[in-house]
């Protein structure tokens, strides 16, 4: 097993993982998380397969760096909405979802 | 060279995990926060021992997670405090929330 | 020369760094823990940069390491100040 | 030994990961995302992509880790701050195992490709800049990153939306408080000059290194928040028109660049190379003058206090 | 300048005066930038029309390494249909956004982001590159979020939530497609990935994309964001995000499938999305049959006519009429929807509600909108002369050429279940009950009137939007069964 094997198969992971908290978790807050690390599993793939061959192939890197920017905008307004929610409703999950 | 800094670099990776166990532990959200304070400075200190190996670039990475870790701690000071916005310093009472509804 | 000085110096640093986490590790309570840390780590990652230093082609990559230690330890000092603060005001639970 | 390093990094990453997932209150789950961007950050070195190390330092466990904290102090504020505990979930258990051993499997398979590697090389000496990553990002593919810097501007806008409308014109977020004489009040006014510098340095040398717009310009975000949460400035009102100006000057300087190249008969996005070089070079600066602002605003949130008209 | 350029760059600069400048200017600049984008649109078409279709390698760097934009027939239809819709939301908008009556929060707001929504279809629309697209549909929907939450009514800010939950899942799920693409061929160009070297990765990369845009489009069972998102938006709104917004990833999806890796599209797989279109039609007409605010009603009916567009999906390879009907019918659906849901807003603003009691005889103030709404619901069940007709006709016709009937029963099945939820609010509508309501003026009914209108025209002046769906129509490829 090399490296990047290595690498790749902890993306895997980390998209697994990411994933199964996102599907999972009841508190926003925690699913936003878990969208986090979901996408920064699948940076870690792309980024593993481009680093393959001779030399690292920037194409990739820069793919990663305009999606990491995406995550934090989304992770933004949906931060933003879950604290306008808990404002309105006291509660930090989705209505249907409440205890 | 190459060989013992690698051995370094892991070495301090490795002393990492027990403060990761003090982040799980707590049991206080200082605690918590000390450990992660930790891991940042191994993860700065990683990146140095790096630097040697492949690219010294690493070291502008160092220096970035080194002043973004000092944001992340005033972050959790301000977090942690009684109105999301204040100062462990305060004296008086922190104001409360000014927002209605 | 300067790969023996390499090697006893990050040797010392990550020394420290294990003695950090021990000490994260064994301490009773949240305050000697904070104390014991700040020391360990900051020492520890002072050795490196020295180490790492004698590797370095350059100046400006000194100039970096000593750069980055200063932020840490500014940062640090400080970071270990309101952390304490904020803890004296927390109850023993989450 | 190199191998062992690269081992116990991906198994911190993972065990990070797996406790953000796992176990009770969000406060720690938001601790171990910190310390799992500060961690990626290392592997990304690793892998020889320094410009998404940096990204990564800054964004993923800088900025994304203070808007999840930020969020959880809002949160106690509203009442709202206990965890919600999550049964275990069979079918979400399946998906995750489900996806992961599917892309482990197509690891396996995966072809090595031609890759545009050549066309790179050929065309790199004519994009202005000697960093591939800024030359794709800023020049061969910059209608992605075009569109990228208005998606910012999109959440922030969406963002802005969710303020009460007795808070419209307000300062941007929570009215913050410190001690004037304080531990807190001094970092903020020593802190700022040194990352206002390190900000600077990581657009500047862009162009030739790992670094560039969006790095530094997240850097002199984390600069601004700094300086916002200890009180050293207040964040402006949300109207305030200098601040507005701010926030679309990078991809307006962006747009007309790119306008200017379909004027001139070039084409859309098309930068002579004789010019390429100081056209990147000012789409740069105020793009990362925009990142840096609209960032700061993401995460300081939509404003708190009343206002009495 | 090129008009495709226009296209893209006006809506997004007029979104920047938007933020930039105050309300009143932001307003001008918002409508002055509509306007040209609309030409920019007409202008596109004609090119298209005229057997020039426009296609830029932006940069001029061609793939792999740079972007190419190309529009083709499909383009055409999409961009002049949202140039068409989005004119008459920003024209009905014109009066219920402003300040005076919406506030200063809303009025700074609605106006930037409906424009990036429109700059970011249009981007969308004409894309040749997946990563490129990955980037347009997050703009469309940071965008469509924004303006579900702008009314900021509890229930608005939790259909949100769930919309933005959906989103981040869809979209990190296509880009997983996207990466293990690139990382299989190098290439992101739709056209260099259609001459690719095959490989066994293939399939997984084009079931992780579906998935997401499946996600993105609510095809059931990832539908049950879309009725509250939808309906709790203020009207123009929800007309852009039910009309339009969906269409985005559908269109991705439909090029994947029929250009971009039209050989992994097994019969099996085409199958699955075709049940679950099925399924969505079924679901989401009997939703809206227990529904009994119009809103709902509208919103869930939204479901069943996505359903449509996939259970086509089986016959795509088989017959070429079943791709230009699917593309009439998401036109069709596009005008009659936005149509219905402004007229929604001109009653709500009149009458307080959108209950079906409260609605009762509001034809007799409104007569103009109730028309509109009636013609709406003529296209969406699919009634002659309307293009929602045409495209049904057209694919029953290939289900039948294909020998595979099955798939022409939901079309029918979905329009009876369409007429039976659409009568109620109509019954409700021409009750013969006085209400006296204050009407908005004949200019803003004409509004919705004209573009259930444009759903009917479709149907009637079928030669011309046909022959320019021709252009760049991909072959259908060689049954293996």
């Amino acid at each position: 097993m090399t490296a990047l094997t290595l690498y790749a198969l902890t993306g895997a992971a980390l998209i697994g993982l990411g994933l199964y908290g996102l599907i999972a978790a009841r508190h926003l807050l925690r699913r936003i998380v878990a969208f986090n690390l979901l996408g920064s599993g699948l940076f870690l793939y792309l980024g593993a397969a481009g680093a393959r061959g001779d030399g690292p192939d920037p194409v990739p890197q820069a793919l990663i760096i305009t999606g990491i920017v995406v995550a934090l905008s989304a992770s933004a307004l949906a931060v933003g909405l879950l604290v306008a929610g808990a404002r309105l409703s006291g509660r930090a999950t989705l209505p249907e979802e409440a205890e | 060279m190459t060989l013992w800094l690698s051995f370094v670099a892991a070495g301090v990776l490795a002393s990492l995990a027990g403060a990761l166990w003090r982040v799980w532990r707590g049991p206080r959200r200082a605690d918590r926060m000390m450990g992660a304070q930790l891991v940042g400075t191994g993860g700065v200190a990683v990146l140095m021992l790096l630097a040697p190996l492949g690219s010294w670039a690493a070291l502008d990475v160092a220096l970035v997670l080194a002043l973004l870790a000092a944001l992340a701690a005033v972050g959790f000071v301000k977090a942690t405090s009684p109105d999301g916005a204040g100062d462990p310093e305060e004296e008086e009472e922190t104001p409360r929330r000014k927002a209605d509804g | 020369m300067a790969d023996v000085a390499t090697v006893v110096l990050t040797g010392i640093g990550l020394f420290f760094f294990l003695a950090g986490t021990a000490g994260l590790m064994r301490f009773p309570d949240t305050f000697s823990r904070l104390h014991a840390l700040t020391k360990a780590d900051n020492l520890g990652l002072g050795f490196i940069a020295l180490g790492v230093a004698f590797q370095a082609a350059t100046w400006r990559e000194v100039a970096l390491l000593a750069l980055i230690w200063a932020l840490a330890l500014l940062a640090a000092g400080t970071v270990s100040q309101l952390v304490a603060r904020a803890a004296l005001g927390e109850e023993e639970t989450r | 030994m190199t191998f062992v390093l690269d081992a116990v990094l991906c198994a911190l990453i993972l065990g990070v990961a797996a406790a953000t997932i796992a176990g009770h209150g969000v406060f720690r789950a938001i601790v171990f995302f910190i310390v799992y961007g500060l961690l990626v950050a290392v592997g990304w070195v690793r892998l020889g992509a320094v410009d998404v190390a940096l990204a990564e330092a800054a964004i993923g466990a800088g900025l994304t880790g203070v808007l999840f904290l930020a969020a959880y102090g809002r949160l106690g504020r509203e009442g709202a701050g206990g965890d919600a505990p999550a049964p275990a979930h069979l079918p979400a258990a399946m998906a995750g195992l489900g996806v992961t051993c599917a892309l482990g499997w197509a690891w396996s398979a995966l072809p090595l490709p031609d890759r545009p590697g050549p066309q790179l090389a050929e065309a790199l000496p004519m994009s202005g800049v000697e960093n591939p990553v800024t030359a794709v990002l800023l020049n061969f593919r910059a209608w992605d990153t075009l569109l990228e810097s208005v998606v910012l501007l999109a959440a922030l806008t969406g963002l802005w939306m969710l303020t009460r409308d007795a808070a419209w014109g307000g300062r941007i977020g929570l009215p913050q408080h410190v001690r004037p004489d304080g531990v807190m009040a001094g970092f903020g006014r020593v802190l700022p000059p040194l990352g206002l510098l390190v900000g600077v340095y990581l657009v500047y040398i862009g162009a030739d290194r790992p670094g560039g717009a969006f790095q530094g310009g997240t850097v002199l975000a984390a600069v601004g928040l700094v300086a916002a949460l200890a009180g050293a400035v207040r964040p402006p009102r949300i109207g305030a028109t200098r601040w507005r100006a701010a926030l679309v000057a990078g991809p307006l300087v962006f747009l007309l660049a790119g306008l200017a190249g379909a004027a001139l008969g070039a084409g859309f996005l098309t930068l002579p190379p004789q010019i390429a070089g100081a056209a990147l070079f000012a789409i740069e600066v105020a793009l990362a003058a925009s990142i840096a602002v609209t960032l700061a605003f993401l995460v300081l949130g939509p404003p708190e206090e009343t206002i009495t008209r | 300048m090129n008009a495709l350029v226009v296209l893209l760059t006006l809506p997004l600069g007029g979104a920047l005066a938007a933020v930039a400048f105050p309300a009143g200017v932001a307003r001008g600049a918002a409508l002055a930038a509509a306007a040209g984008t609309v030409a920019a649109a007409l202008a596109v078409a004609s090119e298209v029309a005229a057997g020039a279709p426009p296609r830029i390698a932006l940069g001029g760097w061609p793939p792999p390494l740079g972007i190419a934009l190309a529009a083709d027939g499909l383009s055409a239809a999409l961009l002049v249909t949202t140039a068409a819709v989005m004119a008459a939301v920003l024209l009905a908008a014109r009066h219920t956004m402003a300040a005076g009556l919406a506030g200063p929060r809303i009025a700074f707001g609605f106006w930037p982001l409906a424009l990036m929504l429109w700059a970011a279809l249009n981007a969308v629309f004409v894309s040749r590159d997946l990563f490129n697209l990955y980037v347009g549909i997050e703009l469309l929907s940071l965008a469509a979020v924004g303006l579900v939450a702008i009314g900021g009514k509890p229930e608005a800010l939790a259909a949100a939530m769930r919309y933005m939950l959906f989103a981040l899942a869809g979209s990190l799920l296509y880009l997983a497609g996207v990466a293990l693409i690139y990382a299989a061929h190098g290439a992101l160009d739709i056209d260099l990935l259609a001459s690719r070297r095959p490989s066994g990765t293939d399939a997984l990369a084009l079931a992780l994309m579906t998935a997401g845009l499946t996600a993105k489009t609510a095809l059931f069972p990832f539908h049950v964001w879309l009725p509250p998102a939808h309906a709790g938006a203020p009207a123009p709104a929800s007309a852009m995000l039910s009309a339009l917004v969906p269409k985005a990833s559908f269109v991705i999806l439909l090029r994947l499938w029929t250009e971009a890796l039209p050989d992994e599209a097994s019969p099996a797989a085409l199958t699955l999305i075709g049940a679950l279109g099925v399924a969505a039609v079924v679901w989401g007409s009997l939703g809206a049959l227990a529904q009994s605010r119009v809103k709902l009603i509208v919103a869930y009916s939204t479901v069943a006519q996505i359903g449509y567009l996939f259970a086509v999906f089986p016959l795509l390879p088989l017959a070429q009429a079943a791709w230009s009907g699917v593309i009439f019918l998401a036109l069709s659906h596009a005008l009659a929807k936005a149509a219905m849901f402004l007229a929604v807003g001109q009653w709500m603003a009149a009458a307080g509600g959108d209950r079906l009691e409260e609605l009762r005889g509001l034809a007799q103030a409104m007569p103009m909108s109730a028309f509109a709404f009636a013609l709406a619901a003529v296209t969406l069940a699919g009634l002659p002369p309307s293009g929602g007709f045409l495209g049904k006709y057209m694919v029953m016709t290939a289900a039948f050429t294909a020998g595979q009937w099955v798939w022409a029963l939901p079309m029918a099945l979905g329009g009876l279940l369409a007429a039976a939820y659409l009568y109620r609010p109509l019954a409700a509508l021409f009750a013969r009950e006085g209400a006296s309501v204050a009407a908005p003026s004949r200019a803003r009914q004409a509004v919705p009137l004209a573009l259930a209108g444009g759903g009917i025209a479709l149907g009637l002046a079928s030669a011309e939007p046909l022959a320019l769906l021709a252009n760049g129509q991909p072959p259908i490829q060689a049954v293996v069964r």
